[in-house]
């Protein structure tokens, strides 16, 4: 085991070591040197995923759980860094440090006139670290590290173009409504904390079970079940993280940061850990319905709810960003469906192809010059060959289209919330059912009006449009493979298989994705059972009416557009939930704060207490003084009553 | 009869003192203007050549010319301490007087014989003897703040501390005659033994009590009869304040002491309200209170230090009213620390002040800091000292007093001291503000001679040396009261 | 026979005036200095009858050392108060009343 | 009433008069003479209290000395009498007010609960051969020798502190220095010079 | 243990008396004073630094002990000795120091002797307040804390520093009289002076609300704790870098320190009795004062009201104790409280020292504390960006920084006392990234916001030293907290054992 916990260390430390180079010594090195490091940094660490991966998983090598060394011990409440390695957990770090490694080499081609080229190789290293903490944690406090140092990435690489305001809005925004998030998480740690006296996840998991009955009380006497409230409090950080409703309001605009940015942190990796996090927990999730309930509508409200205001945009990286709170919302209702071998699917295809879509939607960009407006884009597939290929079948596996990696990981979703029994199950089927639809469209809409059409109808970006280097395209390439084929390689072990067995638990009364596999044979069968089914007919219809209504009949879409006026504006608006934040919460904290400072600090405290209390003093001292009048009659007076006063007192009383 | 020669030898410093001063009277008529520094030096030279005498001197306990003359480690201890006070205060004034034509022979003469009335009542075992010590000092006082004779402020400020004076010396002698009248002698161990006795008609001796206690708190300075206090530091050249700001309060503490703890022990601490205890909670109270908050508003520095001194006297009011050993041991160590740190505050201002300039108002310190740090520390450590802050030893004089006053089961005055205490803070820190904050008016560095330097430099050190060995003076003060 | 409370009463009512004098005299630094003679007899005529009626010299001891203090408080007195009238051209009471506050 | 009681109301009754007069008076030297007036007094009712030696002193001391000096100094002092009384109505009442709290407390004590005869029997009246300045010497020398030597600094003290105060150098005034007027010599007064014969021009 | 000489008087009277030479070093030659007083400041570290490798980690009992008498009759001693609660805030104390002297050695032209003497004087004074064993020796040096500091403030401070010294001086002087009465009256309890015999006498329930109280007076200003914390800002403001970094480094944990030394072992019971109060001060400043924070226009006020709000995780943690030890059905988190209250001051030590220190990097340059004159300084100063902005998610509580570590355990700990303390507790996840990120984002941020900025030179070498010093502490104690957790570990448990024992 020595030499796998050094494979461990070396798989997590490399991106660091490249990261500091590339950050401290960015002089030195040169942006060559710098996004040399990185890149073997990244990719030692892929490397050796890929050969933990194998060891794992075609090899059976055994779970491996051990301490680095103790965070601290106090009070009984033992605190590691340690690595909990398994099929999750490999899983997760071959993604991880797959699309990071593509990211990295694509970066060299899309930042290659930027400013900050180092820092941002350095970042995105940094970056890459802090997952592979999050993910091989063996417990929750390293879990919480990570997770709140990927928040620190991304916050840095939102501001990345510091310049920008709206950047270095966005990038706060971000790390204040993931804040909200971990509020709630850090509070699920204290809870588990508190009841298991440990954080870590083997000890845990195995208490769970007898603490399963426990209740606690929060306000007044009402008892409420301890896990309900630990699996609530757990699933708030994820909502933050993962970007579910209503802490979703940060992903969008998190497009500020460069576009590789998106697709790595913002589509692949870090908005997943919420996911990660919830399947990991899983055998605390289990016992709580109501928490799975709690799960599972949100995600599906997510998952349509966003995916409706992907129709109305207009700039490519947020339509994509939409998709992605969309695709989210389905891991998470997956989740909430006891479906977490589902979710975890879902998440590993999405990665492949939503980094595949952002990073094709920056080939566009550095194609159109930093235009990102789909509407002044159209018929680039003339221009931007692989692009537009690689883009088509991102997309394609986006909708679900039978066969590519999408289908599979989504319509088993749909499919096994449809099996679910839970509070809230049939709401989130049809909300899903009916966001494929969505999916269809947005997706499609954008995809017509970018590579089909009529040429860009900006005619100066015309002259200069040419396909991306090769940097940029091999990687899109490279992440097409899997998004393409990787459903069909992984569905079978994955939902249906034992890759996830002892790691997901799932109790039976919830198990899902058992209904699902009962009708699974193979592959085949399952595409075919698939185009049987509602969801495969309304991805259809969505690819057919955005072609028809943006590519064949413009008119209709504007037509549409004045007939549903209002619900265009609410669309547009985002259902309001950035002017509501930035009203009550940021307005509102501020308000407090002027009030609290205004009235509490400067007027009771320092006004009347402070400097009341001393300028009242110094009123009667100019009284007392104006005693001193200077003149003998009224000192002799004084003493003479100072006499009177002194006999009366003692002497005649 | 039970004089003898060696009784004379008891007297010695009195009889050197008043020997000095005869023969310093006399040589100063014989100098020039330009030779007046030799009366200086002499009367340096009396007054160390008694503090031998004091410090050689027998001190076992004993009452000697028929009740008139005690000696005791009180005694010499205070004497020790008023003759340092009187050293430091001789030093301050010596530029500052010829700056100003004042050199002259009576200053030091008047001085010394202050110190003699001074010495007087500090071992005087009767009442007479108290009254004419007093008086010996008191007109020498009144001469001494009129001393500028061309000062308006000056003479006003003589005057009111004269009119002012009689009258508290006429209610001091009518409380004696009342004392006298209901006991029938006048030597405190008289006194004190009638009173043991339960003879003496207790309404008669309380009456009397008012009287001698209002002279006890005018010489002090405290509410209500400190009207005289802040006219006349302001208005007494501020040589003359340093000497009569400091000085004083260790024959005043003597006084209180005598009349109060030895005579009038009987009506102390165990008679609670119905003795002396009561007066002085209520005279503390109000000095600690209006000195506190008049200082607050006041520019001038030496009428903020004289109602600084208003409210220090309250703290020597709770420590003798604490009554006990510890009382009147911490009431002693406090005052002979009070006066140490006056007279060098007040030092400090004749050192500033330059010919024709009165360093007087706070702006006069501005930048003090800038043109000399090590005078601006030396009154740093007063300053702090007289705020009670430590290290400096004014932290423990308060300190033994709130000790003594929980001791004596007077929490709440301890409460209500600390918290005059922090409203005095303010306006320490505003001199320590204008020295150390404020830019200086003129760079014009400051001219002070060897021997002033070295006396604020002792005077200031001292404030730091006995608050970090505190122990030694406290001893000595013990010792003091436990052989009374 | 005259009861030394008549001799006391008697003083009280000299000590009373000399402190109503002082108190009205707001003109004349004088008439306050012989407030304070006044004073000094009421008390002395205190000792004389303690004295007298305790058959102790000790209290006539006492009040000829206050006759010998009280001539020398006045010449005092008076000096200031020619310094005084000196500096200031007056001796009214109410002008001294430059130091206040 | 007897005799002595009489004399006692009589001299008590000029004694308060003239003490009053002294502080109501306009002009100081009316004052000065109530005072003198109220000593005499006050020396006639210690004579009654067997105090001859000090009612002497009081006459010769006080009255012979003080008040010569207090009038000596009304009289250098010119003042103007026109602005003295001002004033003066309006705050007798509050004086009023305060001197009789002051005597209705004093005589709480002092009244006879305290002082009476039955406290306090009179005394027997002194022996013929009683010399109360003989007794009052032999205290003073004896008893109270140390109380002497102070009273003669204290006089030292008053001394000085008058001289110092009142006597100063005017630098505007001409004084005579009889030392250098004696020393003077020839030479310092008369210098010859010599001067050259004038020319006839 | 015993050492055999005496090393805490060495680290607390080498810098007194150093600070006098350098004092008396004048201003003819600065750089005489500067280079002697760091070097006095680093033999003090150097020395603190023995009493860490010397320290015996499994023992509650006090260490290092020197006790002679001082002032006899009132059985007062100079006694010293560290325990595991005092120790790593000496070294936190000497530490900080010669930072503060590197700050200061070009910024300050004005009297440069006179500044590093104040400093080093100060530096000795407070190693004098963690080590006194003696009530009044700890009271000495607690009062004499404030002649030094009013100085540094007055004499180097900003325009209104007059307001600001007075207000510190007189809060603090305030709050620590009634501590003295309350000092007194317990040597009358007990005859003795001692802190440790303080800790054995019994207390009748009337006697310790109101000992607890005096104490609470001089602490909770110390802390400072709402709402008696309208100094703190003031004085920030006002004063020069070097002071705003002990006065929040160090000065502000004495004030926790007192609440361990003091208030829970003398008055346990009423500490209980009264741990509703200081909860509730302690909640309100971590959320009213976050709040206040987030509309503060002036960086240095910013953080002072930041440091307020993070000083309240300390009280928060330290009283939570009595509500866990009140509930029968939780056996742990009271220790865990504790520690991480301890924690959070060593961590804020480090936070907000660096974070003081980042304002007087600009303030040097700018003379300006107003984040409105800022905008865009990474531009210009990229180096001093990355600084400010790691300690800014320090100081917003970023794991993996030593601001986490006491914040978590806290929060961890008040969950187990209630629920909805801890829900308040981590708001200061949100509020406190709140306002720290606000403000990076106006003052490092943006494009070059005007010529000023753009004017700026990125941090020198001596600047870099001190903030990388900084930041390799907060990330070590971040990520290995277990060390200083070792070092405390026995002191709190015997605390805690001793407060769960009522004394009545």
């Amino acid at each position: 085991m020595e030499d796998m916990k050094t494979i461990y260390l070396i798989l997590v430390l490399a991106p660091l070591a490249g990261s500091v180079i590339a950050g401290l010594f960015r002089n030195q090195i040169g942006k060559a040197g710098a996004h040399w490091v990185t890149i073997l940094g990244v990719g030692v660490s892929f490397l050796l995923s890929a050969y933990v991966f194998w060891q794992h998983v075609m090899n059976g090598a055994p779970v491996f759980n051990e301490n680095l060394y103790t965070w601290m011990v106090v009070d009984g409440l033992e605190m590691h860094v340690g690595f909990l390695v398994d099929n999750l957990t490999a899983m997760m770090i071959t993604v991880v440090t797959f699309v990071s490694l593509m990211v990295h080499i694509y970066t060299v081609g899309y930042m290659a006139h930027e400013d900050g080229y180092q820092r941002f190789f350095s970042y995105i290293s940094l970056f890459t670290f802090s997952m592979l903490m999050l993910v091989m944690s063996n417990n929750f406090l390293q879990l919480f590290f990570g997770w709140e140092a990927v928040g620190l990435v991304s916050y840095l690489l939102i501001g990345f173009y510091y310049k920008r305001e709206t950047a270095i809005f966005a990038n706060m925004k971000a790390f204040l409504v993931n804040r909200v998030g971990d509020f709630g998480f850090i509070l699920g740690i204290a809870a588990i904390a508190m009841y298991f006296n440990s954080l870590d996840y083997a000890q845990v998991f195995s208490a769970a079970p007898d603490k399963a009955g426990e209740t606690i009380s929060i306000w007044g006497d009402s008892q409420w079940s301890l896990m309900t409230v630990i699996c609530i409090l757990l699933f708030i950080g994820a909502m933050g993280k993962s970007a579910q409703m209503p802490l979703h309001v940060w992903l969008p605009d998190s497009m500020e940061g460069p576009t590789p940015i998106s697709a790595l942190i913002h589509a692949a990796t870090m908005v997943t850990a919420g996911i990660f996090m919830v399947a990991r927990t899983s055998p605390l999730f289990e016992l709580s319905e109501t928490a799975l309930s709690f799960v599972l509508i949100i995600g599906a409200t997510t998952a349509f709810f966003m995916g409706l205001i992907g129709i109305v945009q207009n700039d490519i990286k947020r339509v994509v960003a939409y998709s992605t709170l969309s695709q989210l919302g389905y891991m998470v209702a997956a989740l909430g469906a006891s479906a977490y071998a589902a979710g975890l699917f879902h998440l590993m295809t999405h990665a492949f192809f939503k980094a595949l879509l952002f990073l094709a939607a920056g080939s566009v960009i550095i194609g159109m010059h930093h235009n990102q407006d789909i509407r002044n884009m159209g018929g680039l597939r003339k221009y931007m060959k692989i692009t537009w290929i690689t883009a088509l079948l991102g997309s394609l596996a986006l909708i679900g289209f039978p066969g590519f990696s999408g289908f599979f990981s989504k319509d088993a979703i749909i499919e096994a919330v449809g099996y679910s029994q839970i509070t809230g199950a049939t709401y989130a089927h049809w909300l899903l059912v009916a966001g494929v639809f969505v999916t269809a469209l947005y997706s499609f809409r954008m995809y017509f009006l970018v590579f089909h059409g009529k040429g860009p109808r900006d005619e100066h970006a015309k002259d200069h449009l040419k396909e991306s280097p090769a940097v940029v395209t091999v990687p899109l390439i490279l992440l097409a493979i899997p998004s393409v084929f990787i459903g069909w390689f992984a569905i079978e072990p994955m939902l249906f298989g034992d890759f996830f067995k002892g790691v997901l638990h799932v109790a039976s009364a919830h198990d899902t994705l058992g209904e699902v596999g009962k009708t699974y044979h193979d592959q085949i069968g399952f595409i075919s059972h698939g185009m049987m089914m509602l969801p495969f007919w309304l991805a259809m219809a969505g690819l057919a009416v955005a072609w028809y209504v943006y590519l064949m009949k413009p008119s209709i879409a504007d037509g549409i557009r004045s007939r549903f006026d209002w619900l265009y504006r609410l669309l547009d608006r985002k259902y309001g939930f950035d002017e509501f934040n930035q009203a009550v919460f940021a307005g509102g904290s501020l308000f407090i704060g002027r009030l609290l400072w205004n009235v509490g600090d400067k007027t009771v405290i320092d006004g009347i207490a402070v400097n009341g209390s001393a300028r009242s003093v110094g009123v009667l001292a100019q009284a007392v003084r104006w005693v001193q009048s200077g003149y003998l009659y009224h000192y002799a007076i004084a003493m003479i009553l100072g006499l009177l006063g002194l006999l009366f007192w003692f002497v005649v009383r | 009869m039970d004089f003898n020669a060696s009784t004379l030898l008891l007297l010695l410093p009195e009889i050197v003192l008043l020997s000095a001063i005869a023969v310093i009277l006399v040589l100063d008529l014989f100098l020039d203007q330009s030779k007046r520094v030799f009366t200086y030096g002499m009367s340096l030279a009396a007054l160390v050549a008694t503090m031998a005498a004091v410090m050689l001197g027998d001190n076992t306990s004993q009452v000697v010319m028929h009740g008139a003359y005690v000696v005791d480690a009180m005694g010499s201890v205070l004497k020790v301490a008023l003759l340092s006070v009187g050293i430091f205060a001789f030093i301050y004034s010596r530029r500052y007087l010829s700056d100003r034509n004042l050199f002259k022979g009576e200053f030091y003469v008047l001085g010394l014989l202050a110190i003699l009335g001074m010495m007087i009542m500090v071992s005087a075992g009767s009442f007479l003897s108290l009254y004419l010590g007093l008086e010996l000092l008191a007109l020498s006082l009144y001469a001494l703040v009129a001393f500028d004779g061309d000062s308006k402020p000056g003479s006003e400020a003589a005057m009111k501390y004269f009119v002012l004076g009689a009258l508290a010396s006429g209610m001091l002698l009518y409380g004696i005659s009342m004392i006298y009248g209901a006991t029938g002698v006048l030597d405190f161990a008289g006194v004190a033994k009638v009173i043991a006795s339960g003879q003496a008609d207790q309404t008669v001796l309380t009456f009397g009590l008012v009287f001698v206690l209002i002279g006890i708190a005018f010489k002090f300075g405290a509410v209500p009869f400190h009207m005289w206090v802040p006219d006349v530091y302001q208005g007494a050249p501020v040589v003359v304040t340093a000497f009569l700001g400091s000085v004083p309060k260790i024959a005043a503490f003597a006084m209180a002491m005598r009349i109060l703890a030895e005579s009038m022990g009987g009506l102390g601490p165990e008679m609670g309200w119905q003795g002396w205890q009561g007066m002085l909670i209520i005279l503390a109270v109000l000095s600690l209170a209006l000195g506190n908050i008049v200082a607050l508003v006041q520019d001038n520095i030496k009428r903020m230090l004289a109602y600084s001194t208003i409210s220090h006297v309250g703290f020597i009011f709770l420590g003798l009213l604490a009554g006990g050993d510890k009382g009147y041991s911490a009431a002693m160590f406090y005052t002979i620390i009070y006066a140490l740190t006056a007279v060098g505050g007040f030092g400090l201002l004749a050192i500033l002040s330059r010919k024709g300039v009165e360093a007087e108002n706070l702006h006069d310190l501005k930048g003090l800091n800038k043109r000399s740090p090590w005078l601006a520390a030396m009154m740093l450590l007063i300053v702090f000292s007289m705020a009670g802050v430590p290290p400096t030893v004014g932290f423990f004089a308060k300190l033994f007093i709130l000790d003594a006053l929980v001791n004596a089961d007077l929490l709440w005055l301890a409460l209500v001291a600390v918290f005059f205490s922090v409203i005095g803070a303010f306006y320490y820190l505003r001199i320590i503000k204008v020295i150390y904050f404020d830019k200086p008016e003129s760079e014009e560095p400051i001219a002070a001679n060897v021997d002033a330097r070295l006396a604020i430099s002792v005077n200031g050190l001292a404030m730091l040396y006995y608050g970090i060995f505190p122990a030694s003076l406290l001893a000595v003060c013990q010792a003091a009261i436990a052989a009374l | 026979m005259i009861s030394l409370s008549e001799y006391l009463i008697l003083g009280a009512l000299l000590f009373v005036i000399s402190i109503a004098g002082i108190f009205i005299n707001r003109k004349n630094l004088i008439v306050l200095l012989m407030c304070v003679e006044l004073m000094l007899l009421a008390v002395n005529i205190n000792f004389v009858a303690f004295s007298h009626f305790l058959g102790d010299i000790n209290g006539q001891v006492f009040v000829f050392f206050i006759l010998t203090v009280a001539a020398a408080e006045a010449a005092i007195g008076l000096a200031i108060l020619i310094v005084l009238f000196r500096n200031r051209r007056t001796i009214d009471v109410d002008d001294l009343g430059t130091l206040k506050g | 009433m007897s005799f002595e009681k009489f004399l006692f109301y009589l001299f008590a009754a000029i004694l308060v008069g003239s003490a009053l007069m002294v502080i109501t008076r306009r002009n100081p030297v009316h004052s000065a003479l109530f005072l003198v007036l109220a000593f005499f007094n006050m020396a006639a009712i210690w004579l009654l209290a067997e105090a001859e030696f000090l009612a002497i002193v009081l006459v010769l001391v006080y009255v012979g000395a003080v008040m010569v000096l207090f009038l000596f100094v009304i009289m250098m002092l010119d003042i103007d009498l026109a602005t003295v009384r001002a004033g003066f109505i309006k705050h007798l009442p509050v004086g009023i007010v305060v001197a009789v709290l002051m005597l209705v407390e004093m005589v709480l004590v002092l009244g006879p609960k305290h002082f009476g005869l039955t406290k306090y029997a009179a005394p027997e009246a002194a022996p013929a051969d009683y010399n109360n300045t003989a007794e009052l010497g032999l205290s003073l020398f004896t008893q109270h020798l140390y109380a002497l030597e102070i009273a003669a600094v204290i006089l030292l003290v008053a001394m000085i502190a008058a001289i110092s105060l009142t006597l100063r150098k005017r630098p505007d005034s001409k004084r005579q220095n009889v030392t250098r007027q004696h020393m003077v010599k020839k030479k310092d007064r008369l210098k010859i010079i010599k001067m050259p014969a004038e020319e006839k021009g | 243990m015993s050492a055999d000489w005496p090393i805490l008087s060495a680290v607390i009277w080498l810098p007194v008396l150093g600070g006098l030479l350098v004092a008396f070093s004048g201003d003819r030659a600065p750089n005489v004073s500067r280079w002697l007083a760091l070097v006095v400041a680093v033999l003090t570290f150097l020395l603190s630094l023995l009493l860490y490798t010397g320290f015996e980690m499994n023992t509650a009992a006090m260490q290092f002990q020197e006790n002679i008498p001082w002032i006899e009759s009132f059985q007062v001693n100079y006694h010293l000795g560290v325990d595991g609660i005092s120790m790593p805030l000496i070294i936190l104390t000497t530490f900080i120091t010669i930072l503060v002297i590197i700050a200061g050695w070009q910024v300050i032209q004005y009297k440069p002797s006179q500044y590093m003497a104040a400093f080093l004087i100060m530096e000795g004074v407070m190693v004098g307040v963690f080590s006194a064993l003696d009530a009044m020796l700890f009271y000495v040096f607690w009062e004499a804390m404030l002649i030094p500091m009013f100085l540094i403030i007055g004499v180097w401070g900003g325009p209104n520093r007059v307001y600001a010294t007075i207000k510190f001086f007189l809060y603090t002087f305030l709050g620590s009289v009634f501590m003295l009465v309350a000092l007194i009256y317990m040597y009358f309890q007990s005859g003795s002076m001692s802190i440790l015999d303080f800790h054995t006498l019994k207390l009748g329930l009337t006697e310790q609300i109101l000992i607890f109280l005096a104490f609470l007076a001089a602490f909770a200003v110390k802390v400072p704790m709402w709402p008696v914390h309208t100094w703190l800002p003031d004085a920030h403001v006002e004063a020069p870098t070097g002071g705003s970094v002990i006065l929040a480094a160090i000065m502000l944990k004495i004030g926790g320190y007192g609440f361990l030394r003091f208030s829970l072992p003398i008055t346990p019971d009423a500490s209980k009795e009264l741990d509703w109060l200081i909860i509730g001060m302690s909640l309100i400043a971590v959320v009213y004062i976050g709040f206040v924070a987030l509309v503060q226009q002036d960086m240095k006020k910013l953080i002072a009201y930041s440091s307020i709000a993070h000083m309240g995780f300390v009280t928060l943690g330290f009283f939570i104790a009595f509500i866990i030890l009140a509930k029968p059905e939780v056996d742990s988190g009271v220790i865990l409280g504790m520690q991480g209250g301890m924690v959070q001051m060593v961590s804020h030590g480090f936070i907000s020292a660096a974070m003081f220190l980042c304002v007087g990097v600009l303030y040097d340059r700018m003379h300006s504390r107003e984040i409105s004159d800022y905008g865009g300084v990474v531009n210009t100063m990229p180096w001093f960006a990355a600084f400010m902005v790691f300690f800014a998610m320090a100081n917003a509580g970023l794991p993996g920084t030593s601001g986490f570590v006491g914040e978590f355990m806290v929060i961890v700990a008040s969950f187990r006392a209630d629920f909805w303390l801890a829900f308040l507790a981590a708001t200061t996840l949100i509020v406190g990234a709140a306002y720290t990120l606000w403000m990076v984002k106006r003052v490092i941020f943006g494009d070059i916001a005007n010529d000023n900025v753009a004017a700026l030179q990125d941090i020198n070498k001596r600047e870099a030293l001190v903030l990388t010093s900084l930041a390799i502490a907060v990330l070590v104690l971040g990520l290995w907290p277990e060390p200083l957790i070792q070092i405390m570990d026995a002191s709190i448990a015997n605390l805690v054992n001793h407060i769960a024992v009522p004394k009545l």
